[in-house]
């Protein structure tokens, strides 16, 4: 069969074929389920995709026909996914936790005729807007708890279809024949997913994905990083998400290694420890959270403790980054860091679970020096790349040994990347998408003529490193009123770096001056409130607390100094600011299922603000609905106050 | 800190039911076995004859109580008695038949003590805590009694004392004046090291769960269907099994002789203490229990004289008595569950480190 | 068949054979036992106002003898020595307060009962250590105890009374009447009471749960000591008692653990029982029963009556 | 959307055939009467409360079920066969399991442990394997674990798996004991006062996890419970006692109507 031929293992199918055949009794997938690590190999998944692909043939699914995937990292999700890739039939996974009406949109515009969901929850999702769903036929469901009343006409248990296709096979050679006859059928160049973009700015697009072109990306990362069969990955990213479906299901398939679901998304941490990744990725926000907790939980420790555990982070500081560059440190130098690593950053690496772990990314927004610093420095392997879905993720990626926390790295392998006049990142990739679903349109004006994809990112080539630098959205980047330069996420990253704010937004594109929008950081805020007895009653409470505001003016004027520090941008400091009373938050659309900030909607959504900024009051009075988890509405008003503050000059910078 | 437990993870309920699931403790208890194994090879006689062979004997001892106390939370005093019994019962029997293997007599003791245990045990199906601690008293003196009354227990010796014979297994003598410190060690380092294992089997499954279960709260145990006195009677045999053997042990391979005053209620109490300073419940107490009651007072009695300051020997004797005391309400105070609860607050710091908790 | 006659009949024809070989037995035990009962009165007292199960009773006898005798070894005037030993009883009182108990207070039985294993430990050393380890002679005369015994011709035949034991007996009783008008006259008697049922209650008579404790620990101190006096003065003052003292335990079990009369009724029971049944059943088993029969009396009482004689029923609620 | 007779609310009314009946059974300690002359019965697959004011004799009516007490008069008929004199473990032989009204855990062992002692009864392995613990007794460890993992799954408790159950909130303590219940796979269960000192929410996730467990395992369930609401939208049918004598039996609504009870509860002097 054509199809056993790994030579041209160009789709999905034919690759999970050649797992089964090259590393048969090595474990594909585990799962954290009922207190162990249930564990499939490379054969059996193959047994049960192949079963799960018969299955869904017989309930009706054909080539081509899209198959929505609602839910958690599960590998019955995953193996829904391969079998839809096995018959040809297009997956279109879905953020677990988008809101109704984002799901009803992307279902719809998929027109998927079935809908592989977790769970009840999911379903009770769907079946709430049902009605803007003519299409949608059939849920397959994986935990059948608390459906046993729900009218099972419209209703699957995967197990059921699994057991069904087994059976079916079981009982006569045919449907298997016919099975590889599909595989064989399938060409390289289909569409093997759909990737539905979070979209940070407008409702979001399908993005196209083609099997062969995804496998020859996943193949030059692989190669890029060394991974192979022995490597192991947490699947905790969601898997809707380009970095899901790149990171641990391309390349998991390609390489061949084994992807670990956690048991729920709150024992992520524990089970992380348990599995002990070799190969993890993290946006920022997480290695963030995750750095914060350290510090609060060492905070508790014992006061000989805490000073050794500085001492050694400080250590650290002077000469880990080297030693993981292999740059020249002096002996002293490495005892010292030998010891801290007995002590300290051996235990803390085990602690975290990072223990195991060869290759580390990060990406998604820009990553705070220090932050950044700090994972390497204790021998965390940690990188950027940039990319985006449209490129199936990798457009650069930093190499070993060639790390700077302000750039995202060179081209990746086979990746051709051009700066445009304006300034906005052009590229051409291998896993480089195949249109957006539906709408020649937008893939037209997302392609230069010559075939180029247009990121929308302005950035530039670092001219010592070499490294691509990003430093905004490019149509975001707008023009203050006397014409400086105004690049708003350049300066909310500067902000956020700081651990007490969570979110920044800022204005000033054809306004006088640049003011921003802060959110506080509950975790590192609230445990500072404890340590000073600061009292609050709720987040608002605290949000408008005067000592926080004037903690968060230092933070500001130290932004501003910095911004002073560089003359194009020294004009676009920050003169206002205000402590927002209520968390960004994806539900309410001030965020994207990604946490990008939306500006534009935060902007008209909180249009009193803006103008309290701008008009010179000292506070303002805002009133905004929001959404529950369990999505009741409600509304919370608040009054706001607004902070001046004084321009650094760049002469006080230097002193 | 040691521990590393990033990337060990269960596949199976098997590994994950496993006694010792952390692989650094895996590591740790070969390494202490190891040690043990090859002490002879550079400790002197004294360690091994003086301080190795009884501690191992009282920990064997105290699991034996630890097993009936601890776990399935009936207070016995009667220790001592029951070690006596195994003591008697394989003197007996390797006297009736000398030809036999004596480590299998020394193993069938057990059975005697066991089943004399079982008997004394039927009170606690209707008395509880101290009260049961008092009848078991009776077993205690009654017992200690038939070892002076009944002459035939010592085959007539005018000396109303056991005297051990010599035996031999695979032609090295094991037993007698003339067996030699490291065989005998080496005998009583295997039956330990394979009973403990065995004792730590039964607690980590059914049986131990029954036990606990009664100790915890019997009325629920028996709404769930666990039979309070067979269970009972089970734990006090199994315990006396353990104590029997220790008996045996004690006069076999250690003393080489005795008289019934060494199964006195001393001997229980000494046992009781260390279960209560190791910790209740738990095997690792049983032995560092014994380390403490049982080494330590050897410690005072030769820490003088390493120190070169000479104590009369009688003294010394006196000062042991009063520090044991101290230690007893010292332990009781600053870690009520004993010295294995220390060690594991301490494992548990090790395992987070650095982070305090 | 003679087993049986020897057993069931003998005895028995032998009690009515010589009854005042019976009275002679009987009085014998009555004074042992009345030492048993004291033993347990220490128990008592302390069991009922702490809930600590005070295993270093009997060690307290000896101690209390021992350091009697030892401080007029060393040239102390008798009375004097006395009073030192009082003085002693009560520092000791007021460290176990200190160094024990309030430490553990809100600790569980068990380990209460451990705590005085410790204690226990800790008399023996210190005592030996302080006074040598040697059995010592009660000075009975410098106390003005009487010596020598006395016949009585009685039921055709002589019954000896020893003095000392007569007077053992007057003392015994007095200082039992003694502590009952405390209990039930005296404020903190009533105090100690209180604190059997609640310890809120005891404060609410005014007294902290730390001077309540020392008191009664204070009592059972005195308790010993006179415990000590005639015991020493009957044998010696040696740590073998130590052994006999735990024969207070089966008196417990009679006499239930909180009831002072039990204390007294179970002691003598005891002490009658054994001696009867050493003296006409012991000879077939060759002697030596009462190690044990004390013990064998309490468990097969316990099987029937667990509560003791004078406790109130058990009920188990769910 | 449910099929129609989701169990939404009031639930439909179960005729199972008869599990267990109680026939005029009284009870009294030392003179004092606990229950009269009390009896009804309890169907296979129905949730059956038993309420009243304290004192009303309802937890004496659980005891004498599970055979903790034994009736003066009155017999005990389950599963169609009279049990006169049975002991608890008879009881728990025959499949009656039983939660308490103060939490009664083994308190010294992990919130495992006690669900795995659940299965005591199950388990058979005899000592030999035991000693070794191979074999036999390992096949039989692992085959339960799994059980009890999937009811530990159920209750949702993994994260407290090894918790010694001492240092559990009280919540959490009532769930795990219902877990240990559970594990026994009883026919009957009997549930003394489940929610007692539970905040809204908490009485919330036990009223699911009681329907949730008689939808899935079948189990009958028979109840104390105070707060009236958790009964009235929990149970099939209700009996009420008061002084230990029965003053009304029938089906929440019948309940809520029913004079005497009301009579009962505002303590009308009788």
């Amino acid at each position: 069969m054509a199809s056993n031929d790994s030579a041209i293992a160009d789709t999905f199918p034919r690759l999970l074929i050649r797992n089964a055949r090259l590393f048969g009794s090595r474990p594909s997938m585990r799962h954290k389920d009922l207190g162990i690590w249930q564990t499939w190999t490379w054969a059996q998944v193959l047994e049960i995709v192949r079963a799960y692909a018969i299955g869904l043939h017989r309930l009706g699914l054909k080539r081509g026909e899209t198959i929505a995937i609602v839910g958690s990292n599960r590998p019955k999700l995953y193996w829904s996914v391969m079998a839809a890739q096995t018959l040809g039939a297009i997956p279109v996974p879905v953020y677990a936790d988008a809101v109704a009406d984002e799901l009803s949109f992307v279902l719809a515009h998929a027109d998927v005729r079935f809908a592989a969901v977790e769970d009840q929850e999911q379903i009770d999702k769907i079946q709430s807007v049902q009605d803007r769903l003519p299409k949608l036929e059939l849920m397959l469901y994986d935990e059948p708890r608390g459906l046993r009343d729900y009218d099972h006409a419209s209703l699957r248990s995967m197990d059921d279809v699994i057991a069904d296709g087994r059976k079916a096979l079981a009982d006569d050679p045919q449907p298997g024949v016919w099975l590889d006859a599909e595989i064989a059928a399938t060409k390289g160049s289909d569409p093997s997913i759909i990737l539905y973009t979070s979209g940070t700015t407008g409702t979001s697009k399908g993005v196209v994905l083609s099997g062969e072109r995804s496998i020859k990306a996943a193949s030059d990362t692989v190669a890029f990083d060394k991974l192979d069969e022995y490597d192991v990955a947490l699947a905790y990213l969601p898997i809707a998400w380009v970095g899901d479906h790149y990171l641990n299901y391309a390349q998991g398939l390609v390489a061949g290694f084994c992807m670990a679901c956690p048991e729920s998304a709150d024992t992520a941490m524990s089970d992380l420890r348990e599995i002990g990744p070799s190969f993890y990725f993290a946006p920022p926000r997480t290695l963030e959270a995750m750095l914060t907790r350290v510090m609060i939980r060492m905070e508790d420790a014992g006061a000989l403790k805490r000073k050794m555990f500085h001492y050694f982070l400080g250590v650290a500081r002077r000469y880990g980054e080297r030693i993981l560059n292999d740059q020249p440190v002096p002996l002293t130098g490495r005892l010292l860091y030998w010891l801290g690593n007995l002590l300290v950053y051996g235990p803390l690496k085990n602690v975290l679970g990072f223990s195991r772990v060869r290759v580390a990314y990060t990406a998604g927004e820009a990553i705070g020096p220090d932050l950044f610093a700090f994972y390497r420095s204790i021998g965390l392997n940690l990188k950027q790349l940039y990319g985006q879905t449209e490129a199936f993720l990798y457009v650069t990626a930093q190499p070993d040994g060639e790390i700077y926390s302000d750039t995202v790295g060179p081209a990746s392998p086979n990746v051709d990347i051009r700066i445009a006049d304006n300034g906005e990142v052009l590229f051409k990739s291998p896993g480089q998408f195949t249109g957006y679903f539906k709408d020649a349109a937008k893939t037209a004006e997302a392609l230069t003529p010559d075939g180029y994809v247009m990121t929308g990112d302005a950035g530039y080539f670092d001219d010592k490193s070499g490294h691509l630098k990003i430093i905004d959205r490019a149509k975001d980047v707008g023009r203050l009123n006397d014409g400086t330069m105004f690049p708003p996420k350049y300066i909310e990253n500067r902000l956020k770096f700081f651990p007490n704010i969570r979110e920044a937004v800022a204005f000033g594109d054809k306004r006088d001056f640049v003011t921003v929008m802060l959110n506080i950081d509950l975790t590192a805020v609230g445990s500072w409130a404890e340590r000073n007895n600061v009292s609050y009653a709720s987040y608002q409470e605290l949000a408008g607390h005067p000592l926080v505001y004037d903690m968060l003016a230092r933070n500001v004027a130290e932004v501003n100094r910095s911004l002073a520090a560089d003359k194009m941008l020294a004009g676009a400091q920050i003169k206002r600011f205000l402590v927002l009373h209520k968390e960004l938050d994806a539900d309410d659309g001030e965020l994207t299922r990604t946490q990008k900030v939306r500006r534009g909607f935060v902007a008209e959504r909180y249009a009193p603000l803006v103008k309290a900024l701008y008009d010179g009051s000292s506070e303002a009075d805002i009133s905004t609905e929001v959404t529950f988890e369990d999505g009741r509405k409600g509304v919370i008003s608040a009054r706001v106050k607004i902070r001046d503050m004084a321009p650094a000059s760049a002469m006080e910078n230097a002193a | 800190m040691l521990y590393r437990e990033a990337g060990q993870f269960k596949t199976s309920y098997a590994s994950d039911q496993a006694i010792f699931p952390i692989l650094q403790d895996r590591i740790g208890i070969v390494v202490i076995l190891a040690v043990a194994f090859t002490l002879p090879l550079y400790a002197d006689d004294f360690i091994v004859n003086a301080v190795m062979i009884p501690f191992l004997i009282f920990s064997l001892a105290a699991i034996g109580l630890n097993l009936l106390t601890g776990y399935t939370g009936q207070l016995s005093l009667g220790t001592g008695a029951f070690m006596g019994v195994g003591a008697y019962a394989c003197y007996k029997l390797t006297t009736i038949w000398p030809d036999v293997n004596i480590i299998v007599w020394v193993v069938c003791s057990g059975f005697f003590s066991a089943a004399v245990g079982a008997v004394f045990g039927l009170p606690s199906l209707r008395i509880k805590g101290f009260y049961l601690a008092i009848a078991t008293l009776a077993a205690q003196f009654f017992l200690e009694w038939c070892f002076i009354r009944i002459p035939w227990l010592y085959n007539e010796n005018i000396s109303g004392a056991i005297e051990v014979p010599q035996r031999e297994l695979f032609n090295i003598i094991v037993t007698g004046p003339r067996a030699t410190a490291e065989t005998r060690y080496y005998v009583v380092l295997c039956l330990v090291v394979a009973m403990t294992w065995i004792a730590s089997n039964l607690m980590h499954g059914r049986i131990g769960r029954t036990w606990m279960a009664v100790r915890d709260m019997d009325i629920a145990a028996e709404l769930m269907g666990i039979r309070l006195l067979p269970t009972k009677l089970m734990a006090f045999a199994v315990s006396s099994f353990y104590c029997g053997v220790a008996g045996a042990l004690m006069v076999f391979l250690w003393y080489g002789g005795a008289e019934p005053a060494v199964f006195n209620i001393n001997q229980s109490f000494t046992i009781l203490f260390m279960i209560i300073i190791g910790g209740l419940g738990s095997l690792l107490g049983s032995f560092l229990g014994a380390a403490l009651i049982y080494v330590l007072p050897i410690a005072l009695r030769f820490g003088p004289e390493l120190l070169g300051l000479h104590m009369h020997a009688a003294t010394v004797e006196h000062v042991t008595f009063m520090v044991v005391g101290i230690l007893i309400i010292f332990f009781l105070i600053a870690e009520p569950a004993g010295l294995a609860r220390l060690w594991q607050i301490g494992k548990q710091k090790l395992r987070v480190w650095p982070f305090p908790y | 068949m003679d087993i049986l006659y020897s057993i069931f009949i003998d005895p028995f024809a032998q009690m009515i054979g010589a009854p005042d070989l019976l009275v002679q037995t009987l009085w014998d035990g009555l004074v042992g036992g009345m030492l048993y009962a004291l033993i347990a009165l220490g128990f008592v007292l302390i069991f009922k106002a702490s809930g600590v199960f005070n295993f270093a009773q009997g060690i307290m006898v000896v101690f209390a003898g021992l350091t009697l005798v030892g401080l007029y070894e060393a040239g102390v005037p008798a009375f004097i020595a006395l009073a030192l030993a009082i003085a002693v009883m009560y520092g000791l009182a007021f460290a176990v307060e200190r160094v024990v108990l309030r430490p553990l207070v809100n600790q569980p039985d068990i380990i209460l009962f451990m705590a005085t294993f410790g204690i226990t430990y800790f008399l023996i050393g210190f005592g030996e250590f302080v006074f040598g380890g040697d059995p010592k002679v009660m000075i009975t005369d410098d106390l003005y105890l009487p010596k020598g015994s006395f016949n009585v011709k009685m039921l055709g035949g002589i019954v000896n009374f020893q003095r000392l034991d007569i007077v053992a007996v007057v003392v015994a009783s007095i200082m039992v009447a003694a502590l009952a008008v405390f209990f039930s006259k005296t404020r903190i008697g009533r105090a100690l009471r209180a604190v059997a049922d609640s310890h809120s209650a005891a404060l609410s008579v005014g007294i902290s749960l730390e001077q309540i404790w020392v008191i009664v620990w204070f009592a059972a101190g005195l308790v010993a000591l006179v415990t000590g006096i005639f015991w020493g003065a009957r044998s010696n003052v040696s740590f073998a008692l130590e052994v006999i003292a735990l024969k207070a335990l089966p008196v417990l079990i009679l006499g239930g653990f909180t009831s002072i009369p039990g204390a007294i009724v179970g002691g003598l029971i005891i002490g009658v029982g054994e001696k009867l049944a050493e003296f006409y059943w012991g000879p077939l088993v060759g002697g030596g029963t009462d190690a044990w029969f004390a013990y064998v009396i309490a468990l097969v009482f316990l099987l029937f009556r667990p509560q003791g004689l004078f406790g109130e029923k058990i009920i188990e609620r769910v | 959307m449910r099929a129609p007779g989701g169990s939404q609310g009031g639930r439909e009314a179960v005729a199972g055939d008869i599990l267990l009946s109680v026939e005029d059974v009284s009870l009294s300690f030392g003179g004092v009467k606990a229950v009269s002359g009390v009896s009804f019965d309890i169907r296979k697959g129905e949730i059956r409360a038993i309420i009243g004011p304290n004192g009303a004799g309802k937890t004496s009516m659980l005891n004498v079920i599970n055979g903790f007490y034994h009736p003066q008069q009155g017999r005990i008929t389950f599963k169609g066969e009279a049990r006169p004199r049975m002991r608890p473990h008879d009881a728990a032989h025959g499949g009656i399991a039983r939660t308490f009204q103060n939490v009664a855990l083994f308190r010294g062992m992990s919130a495992l442990d006690n669900i795995m002692a659940g299965r005591t009864l199950k388990m058979n392995a005899n000592f030999f394997w035991q000693m070794l613990r191979y074999g036999p007794a390992m096949r039989e460890e692992v085959e339960h674990r799994h059980k009890v993992e999937e009811i530990i799954d159920f209750l949702k408790i993994q994260e407290i798996r090894r918790t010694p159950v001492g240092r559990l909130p009280y919540g959490l303590q009532k769930r795990v004991e219902l877990g240990r219940a559970l594990a026994m796979e009883p026919e009957l269960l009997l549930l003394d006062e489940p929610m007692a000192g539970m905040n809204l929410e908490e009485k919330e996730d036990m009223s699911r996890y009681i329907l949730d467990m008689n939808d899935y395992f079948g189990t009958t369930v028979a109840l104390i419970e105070h707060d009236m609401g958790v009964v009235m939208d929990l149970s099939d049918r209700v009996v009420v006692l008061d002084h230990g004598i029965k003053i009304a039996d029938g089906t929440p609504d019948e309940i809520k109507g029913n004079q005497a009870v009301i009579d009962a509860y505002l303590g009308v002097a009788h």
